[in-house]
């Protein structure tokens, strides 16, 4: 049992020193930032905490909330595992922080909202807020929304609704090919596509709709030769990342003419793998990186490069999450009228908040705590310095907008029957 | 018809690179015993270093170099670490690659970044060849098939016609024997396993551009390279040839069929419930099974014939 | 008087591949009799015994053990048919210690199966058993040694007593005094004596002078086949088999 | 009676005591992640250790466990079936079991190499199976479920972690002792020498196989045991718990506890489970220290921590150990050199590459410097390089003293 | 030529050769009889290294014991082992020219005169070795050894369930091997060739020598013959 003794020593030192910070950092208002900082999907989570840290620096040197109150990010990397997550909010609770914030990963989304409700069930005093930021599985905020859970992404339906819009109005489409990641994400999105296509367009022929391994898929060209073979005009796809980069260098060699409307064709890291396969890609965002130009917002353009200037790389991972800008705004906000940093009180302070962003008017909804913000469908084509004046992760391929959803237009009807405390 | 012509085209291309990875793969462990574990891993490097060189000095450079370098490493990595575990046996050694896998996907995240690598095909082969049907075809697949043919007949001809080739050939069944005739058989071990490794990290530098450059490409192809060697029968580089081909042909096929269960029932005029037992299973259809069937085709082969389809012996 | 027979091969043969190794083999082994079998390098003699034993498949022939045919079956089935085999190379359970290693080869005879309801510990008859196998072998101080740890001679020994520990009738030694020195070979050759008491033994040697001593009958195995089978006199001035040894003496 | 249940009272006074100093929810989390994986590394070397079969899948029991545990907890929510939680663990074990028979049963028939790479295809297998199986498996989402049964044998509610942490130490102890104890029945026996020799095993009377087989299948229903406490521990099951990645953790723990020996995988799980859990806060290079502990391992200590343990525990029997420690101590001194040496090497390294501000001061063991300056590079690389100057003659008096002590030790004996 | 000096050798734990003392002269045909195993595969082998000596092995001088194996062998040793170890997936004619170590020196042997004693081994040139009959293959063992060109040269049982007619064609190239300047050692079990070729003999028993004499002493030494060889 000596060996126990000498284990249970270290263990005690060691958990000595990693709480021992806890005791001295009351002063700022800590955001846990739990998201993939290590392992295959570091980079994305990498990015978005770089994101975070800008806006909490931006906002600090504004003057902070409450008065003067400074906030800070702390990240904890969950190598975008649920169990690791939960874990490492135990972690942040003992470390008396009560904001979360996550965005990859549905399973960790699930889990966490799960976590923080039972969490704060079963501890009222010692609340926690969760602010996801990414994670775009409809139930979340419909038949599983919680009142601890704020959603500031729009999810797959309202992105669907902006697809399905601007396929509306394309009468050249009339095959359409859904191909999705073969998991619930990639479910929900092919299931909102026919429904809404359904009823939108219903002489649309739906002349595919396939399901591929997530992550597996090492050449998409069999995929391509499918969507060759059925004719399609338009294909929609909810792939991310190294999927998405994939199928676009396929399309691209097989010289495949379809008009690709995608959720994350401009997704972190995508556009670089792609190179020149970028050219004519769809991608639905609530913003994007000409719309400064378009709306002729030169304000809005110095903080894009004010960003990319201090973690952009050289332009190689750039300003992204156009709406972690709203969401550290809208939660300012939130602090100043609520007075105080408790989350139930934040919570309250948030609901129904509206907000005016560098893209657009947002409502936060009371009901089902899902953020409404406009969307827009934007075309990747070549860089011309004029409208089309920034590119992505110096592909020389930049978005234009092709078409806009409003922000009332893309409510979906919601499921959400929330209780309170 | 342009279905299958395509389909058949990007099953030989996606087959000879797997080929490609698992010919040293087989020599290895024919000749050691050996089961590589970062066989991938040098894969893996092949497309950061190839990255790394074309930067500087062009892709056709980093075509001759980045093998080269990979080859160097993966003979340091025989001489400096599993000729030390080896006297600790076979399992040992599985997992000292198994470690380094480990540490070469660490390493890479260290030096490159987690970000995928913007390692792009060269424009001078960046165009479509001919058209088949409808379909356009990369010159750059072309390229890909071409290379690795090349390395296929220059292995054949390497190992049956030159001496050392000889030498490679007589080390798979004694190589103490080849020893006691004055060949000097653990610079051989040496030689084959940097050779191995060159031929993965020239897999690397041909498929890093053409698919994707990134930490998680090891992860992605290794147990594909493991189940071509088993399938194929261990140490034997005839049945590596036609299991890549085959597990190539089965995945880029299995797409192109969307039958289930249900479709097979409908054939017997058989309708299931709306609530049937394991609703999953019935809705399955070929195409997702892709992933599935290289395992499955292991795990038979395994079971019915351990020496897989051209093997000698049992691992 | 009809003697019982306990191992009887009848026309057995063994091929690998092209090569023909034992070329039609018929070998009556009488019950209680110590039978050696002797012959030049590369006769097939362990091929024989890994025929009987089932270690290898037989390509022709036919083999039974009291009157019960056992080719076909696996080893582990012609063990529990009262066959027991040692090994020319030393072959034991490398990890575990001298009692461990004849508690294992006790354990299936002392109708254990693969039970994990029982703790070995407690089984009083078996250990007790066990003992008396480890005392009768002179090795009750090294009892609890791993058996990687011993002596070679005493790893023969412990090879042995592994091999008639179960209790088997018929009991088969390959080459029991491979590498002993004259002492160790004494002593050997007493135990083998000791322990196939009133048992049916066949026994594989080199050493001309255990295996006169031993045995009742000799069989002379000459490249895959037996070319003489008799008491150790009558093959001691055969004169094929010295032929067989030693070449053509006439032309010496 | 002391000397042969002490060792098991003192473990489970210790569990008993260890969440009372360290309470917080964080540690309570821990502690239980560590009694899970031991419970796990445990059964893991049932194959690895016990009966010799090099498993790369072994998650995949672990993994059945913890999702029939909370699919057994959601029917019990749903007013299905009465199971009291304390007795959900023993589901998952049973699903760990029943999913063990068929692929052992195929996985068994073959040994060593062929036996690895079963392991490694059934896995990838049970995997793509995963999101093939979206109603059982929950896609990548995965189940979830709430632990707080109305049933309830102890009257216990289960809302706190310490509650759960109580529940998983007393499956710790049973199950450690019943694997313990399996080690001393004939087939624990059987599957050692089954590891040791299968070519001998046959001809003592026992089907292989079966003897694999049935070690499998046991060590099967324990991983289920550990997965169900999983589930009960996050309330949450996905398919990260029976990829390749869980079965590597598993083998990883279990070679650096040692396979050799009982405790062997003990300590693995806690020092593995520590590391991973506070490394990853601490600093961005976990996975490397990891990894290199690892190789370090296989290289020059392959029966693993235990293995290095009991190698000393002649001299120390022998009252010999005290003319070691002073080497030692000049060794662990010049070890810590080269180790601080190239730890500073790999977090500058990390810093620089990964860190969201490189040019921010990093800052280590209370000093904060510039990881883009040069002073730290050299200090690490000479660090590196003295530490290794001064750990080659060590080592050599080491051995040297080790023979010497070896040499007296057998005197002794013989005296 | 060769001195082999208290030479040791263990496989494991058993003590296989207990100090042997051998020595072979320039050009001499020397045979090492003995019963099966009592060591005389083990002393060929720790001589050329595949088996851990301990003790002297001087080869023209000079102390090889503990030398790798192919560098004992370009030193100038040759042997042939008794499982021949042919490569059964290479040519008759590939396995020959594995033999040579050198491809620059000149050997006392070349391909033609290795087809010249063996038309049979040109005649199936080009067939896979492992196609070949036992005595075949042991003429392509010894051949494809020869190939290296050797200065000493140690046989291995080449007799061993060989037909009579083999036999012969065996003793005809040991003598031709010596008649080229090559020192032999002969390893047997049977006397018939041993006493009609060999200018001396040991004979081992029990991993030590037990005789060493010329073909004439040994066939005075009754006893010896009884004691170590008879049956």
């Amino acid at each position: 049992m000596k060996l126990k003794n000498m284990l249970l020593f270290l263990l005690g030192t060691v958990v000595c020193l990693v709480f021992s910070n806890s005791a001295f950092s009351a002063d700022p208002i800590r955001i846990a930032y739990i998201d993939p900082l290590s392992g295959a999907f570091g980079d994305v989570g990498d990015a978005g905490h770089k994101h975070f840290k800008f806006m909490a620096d931006k906002i600090n040197s504004e003057g902070g909330v409450l008065g003067g109150i400074q906030l800070e990010i702390v990240p904890f990397d969950n190598k975008i595992s649920a169990k690791e997550s939960l874990v490492q909010l135990k972690h942040a609770i003992d470390q008396g922080i009560r904001f979360i914030t996550q965005g990859n990963g549905s399973s960790v989304a699930g889990a966490l909202i799960e976590a923080v409700k039972k969490h704060n069930k079963r501890n009222p005093d010692k609340t926690v807020l969760y602010f996801n930021y990414a994670a775009v599985t409809p139930a979340f905020t419909q038949e599983k929304c919680d009142f601890w859970h704020f959603r500031f992404d729009a999810h797959v339906d309202m992105k669907m609704q902006a697809i399905t819009d601007a396929i509306k109005k394309t009468p050249s489409i009339n095959k359409v090919y859904l191909i999705d990641q073969d998991y619930v994400f990639g479910h929900a999105v092919s299931a909102a596509a026919k429904k809404m296509l359904k009823e939108k367009r219903p002489d649309i022929e739906i002349v595919g709709d396939t399901f591929h391994p997530i992550g597996k898929v090492k050449d998409f060209s069999p995929y391509v030769a499918k969507i060759k073979k059925s004719g399609a005009q338009a294909v929609i796809t909810g792939n991310w990342g190294a999927d998405m980069s994939l199928l676009g260098k396929s399309v691209k060699e097989s010289g495949l003419d379809a008009a690709f409307y995608t959720f994350y064709a401009g997704g972190l890291g995508t556009p670089s793998t792609m190179g020149s396969a970028m050219n004519g890609l769809r991608q639905v965002t609530e913003w994007h990186d000409n719309l400064s130009v378009e709306e002729d917002r030169p304000g809005d353009a110095e903080f894009r490069m004010s960003y990319n200037e201090k973690f952009g790389e050289g332009g190689k991972v750039p300003w992204y999450y156009g709406r972690i800008r709203t969401m550290m705004e809208m939660l300012v906000k939130a602090f100043n009228k609520a007075g105080s940093a408790d989350p139930k009180a934040v919570a309250y302070a948030m609901e129904g908040m509206e907000h005016t962003t560098y893209y657009g008017k947002v409502v936060m909804g009371a009901k089902d705590h899902q953020l409404l913000q406009p969307l827009y469908i934007s075309r990747f084509t070549k860089t011309d310095g004029k409208m089309v004046k920034y590119d992505r992760e110096n592909t020389g391929f930049g978005p234009t907008t092709e078409a806009k959803t409003q922000t009332m237009d893309t409510a979906t009807p919601s499921s959400c029957n929330m209780k309170r405390p | 018809m342009e279905f299958y012509v395509i389909s058949l085209l990007n099953s030989l291309v996606f087959g000879m690179l797997l080929f490609m990875l698992s010919s040293g793969l087989t020599l290895i462990f024919g000749m050691m015993g050996v089961l590589n574990f970062a066989h991938a891993s040098f894969y893996m490097l092949g497309a950061y270093f190839a990255f790394q060189i074309s930067q500087f000095a062009g892709f056709w450079t980093a075509l001759v170099i980045a093998p080269i370098l990979i080859g160097l490493l993966g003979a340091a990595v025989e001489r400096f670490g599993l000729r030390t575990v080896h006297k600790h046996g076979h399992v040992a050694e599985l997992l000292f690659t198994f470690g380094l896998a480990f540490m070469i996907e660490e390493l890479i995240l260290l030096i490159w970044g987690r970000v995928a690598l913007n390692y792009q095909v060269p424009s001078s082969l960046d165009f479509t060849i001919f058209r088949l049907f409808e379909s356009d075809f990369p010159v750059y697949r072309l390229f890909m098939l071409a290379i690795s043919v090349f390395i296929f007949v220059v292995l054949y001809l390497l190992l049956t016609k030159t001496r050392t080739g000889i030498i490679i050939q007589a080390s798979l069944t004694h190589p103490e024997g080849v020893g006691m005739l004055g060949h000097n058989v653990p610079r051989i071990f040496m030689l084959v396993f940097g050779g191995g490794s060159a031929l993965a990290g020239l897999a690397g530098v041909i498929g890093g551009n053409y698919l994707m450059t990134s930490p998680s490409m090891a992860i992605l192809l290794g147990p594909i390279v493991f189940v071509v060697i088993v399938i194929g029968g261990m140490g034997s580089l005839t049945g590596a040839l036609i299991a890549s081909l085959l597990i190539a042909t089965l995945q880029t096929f299995a797409v192109g069929y969307d039958y289930s269960l249900i479709d097979l029932l409908a054939v017997f005029n058989i309708e299931l419930g709306p609530e049937p037992w394991f609703p999953d299973l019935w809705r399955i259809k070929v195409e997702n099974t892709g992933p599935l069937l290289p395992y499955l085709l292991m795990v038979i082969m395994l079971i019915l014939r351990p020496k897989g389809i051209m093997g000698e012996r049992e691992s | 008087m009809t003697h019982e027979i306990a191992l009887n091969l009848v026309d057995v043969h063994k091929s690998f591949g092209e090569s023909q190794i034992i070329r039609g083999i018929d070998l009556a082994v009488e019950k209680g009799e110590r039978h050696a079998i002797i012959g030049p390098n590369g006769a097939g003699k362990s091929t024989v015994f890994n025929l009987i034993s089932g270690y290898y498949p037989l390509s022709d022939g036919k083999i039974e053990l009291n009157d019960q045919v056992i080719n076909g079956l696996e080893p582990f089935q012609i063990n529990r048919l009262g066959l027991s085999r040692s090994f020319q190379v030393t072959n034991l359970f490398s990890r575990l210690s001298v009692f461990e290693n004849v508690r294992c080869a006790l354990l299936w005879s002392a109708g254990y199966k693969y039970s994990f309801w029982q703790l070995v510990g407690q089984q009083k008859q078996l250990n007790e058993k066990t003992k008396e196998i480890v005392d009768q072998f002179n090795m009750s101080h090294r009892s609890q040694t791993p058996v990687g740890e011993l002596s070679y001679a005493e790893q023969r020994a412990l090879e042995i007593g592994i091999t008639v520990a179960g209790g088997a009738e018929v009991i088969l030694l390959d080459e029991p005094t491979a590498g002993m020195s004259h002492s160790e070979t004494e002593q050997a050759v007493d135990l083998m004596k000791f322990v196939s008491e009133g048992k049916t033994l066949v026994v594989v040697e080199h050493d001309m002078g255990v295996v006169f001593d031993l045995a009742d009958r000799i069989s002379v195995l000459v490249y895959g086949k037996i070319i003489a089978t008799d008491t150790p006199d009558k093959i001691r001035s055969n004169k094929s088999v010295q032929e067989a040894y030693l070449g053509q003496l006439e032309e010496v | 009676m002391l000397k042969r249940y002490g060792v098991w009272i003192a473990a489970a006074l210790i569990l008993v005591i260890l969440p009372q100093i360290f309470d917080s929810g964080f540690a309570i989390t821990m502690l239980s992640e560590m009694c899970i994986a031991i419970i796990f590394a445990l059964s893991y070397n049932m194959l690895l250790g016990q009966g010799g079969m090099l498993s790369f899948g072994h998650a995949v029991f672990y993994g059945f466990g913890g999702f029939i545990s909370i699919h057994a907890i959601n029917v019990v929510n749903d007013g299905g079936v009465p199971i009291p939680l304390e007795l959900i663990p023993l589901v998952g074990g049973l699903a760990g079991f029943i999913f063990a028979i068929p692929l052992g049963y195929i996985s068994t028939k073959k040994a060593g190499t062929t036996f690895a790479l079963i392991s490694l295809g059934l896995v990838e297998l049970v995997v793509a199976c995963v999101l093939l199986f979206p109603s059982f498996f929950g896609g990548e989402e995965g189940v979830s479920g709430d632990r707080m049964l109305e049933f309830s044998l102890t009257g216990v509610g289960f809302g706190s972690g310490i509650e759960v942490f109580y529940l998983i130490a007393f499956w710790l102890i049973v199950t450690s002792a019943l694997m313990y104890l399996q080690t001393q029945t004939p087939l624990g026996r059987m599957a050692n020498a089954v590891r040791d020799n299968p070519e001998r095993a046959p001809f003592v009377g026992y089907n292989i196989h079966l003897v694999r087989f049935f070690q499998f299948s046991l060590s099967g229903f324990f991983a289920g045991i550990a997965g169900g406490l999983l589930a009960i521990n996050y309330e949450i099951v996905n398919s990260e718990m029976i990829g390749a990645a869980a079965s590597g953790h598993v083998l990883l723990m279990t070679y650096i506890g040692g396979v050799g020996h009982f405790f062997g995988p003990i300590l693995g799980a806690i020092l593995y489970t520590f590391l991973h859990l506070t490394l990853v806060n601490i600093t961005m290079a976990g996975q490397i220290y990891l990894g290199v502990l690892f190789i370090v391992i296989i290289l020059w200590a392959p029966n693993g921590m235990a293995g290095i343990i009991m190698v000393h525990r002649p001299l120390w029997q022998a009252g010999l150990i005290r003319g070691l420690l002073p080497h030692y101590l000049v060794a662990l001194a010049a070890g810590l050199v080269v180790f601080f040496g190239a730890m500073i090497l790999v977090e500058i390294n990390y810093h620089l590459s990964l860190s969201i501000e490189p040019d921010n001061p990093i800052r280590l063991f209370g000093v904060e410097f510039k990881a883009n300056s040069w002073p730290p590079w050299i200090v690490s690389i000479g660090l590196i390089l003295v530490g290794f100057f001064l750990l080659r003659p060590i080592m050599k008096n080491i051995r040297l003293k080790w023979d010497e002590l070896t040499r007296e030790m057998q005197k002794g004996k013989f005296a | 030529m060769l001195g082999v000096k208290n030479l040791n050798a263990y496989y494991g734990r058993s003590h296989i050769l207990q100090g042997v003392d051998l020595e072979i002269r320039d050009g001499e045909i020397v045979s090492l009889l003995g019963r099966n195993g009592v060591g005389r595969s083990t002393m060929c082998k720790a001589v050329m290294g595949l088996v851990k000596p301990h003790g002297t092995v001087k080869y023209k001088g000079e102390n090889i014991a503990g030398l790798p194996s192919h560098a004992i062998a370009h030193k100038g040793i040759g042997y042939v082992p008794e499982d021949r170890w042919i490569f059964p997936s290479l040519t008759v004619l590939q396995n020959l020219q594995l033999g040579q170590k050198d491809l620059k020196k000149q050997s006392r042997w070349s391909l033609e005169d290795i087809y010249q004693l063996f038309p049979i081994l040109e005649e199936r040139s080009k067939l896979r070795a492992g196609l070949l009959s036992g005595g075949e293959q042991q003429m392509l063992t010894m051949c494809r050894t020869l190939m290296g060109d050797p200065d000493l040269i140690m046989i291995d049982e080449p007799t061993e369930g060989l037909a009579p007619k083999i036999v012969e064609l065996v003793k005809n190239l040991i003598s031709e091997i010596a008649k080229r300047g090559v020192s032999v050692l002969l390893v047997e079990q049977k006397l018939t060739i041993a006493l009609k070729i060999a200018n001396r003999l040991y004979v081992m028993g029990h991993g030590k020598i037990v005789f060493e004499g010329t073909p004439q002493e040994f066939q005075k030494n009754a006893s010896v013959r009884k004691e170590w060889l008879e049956v």
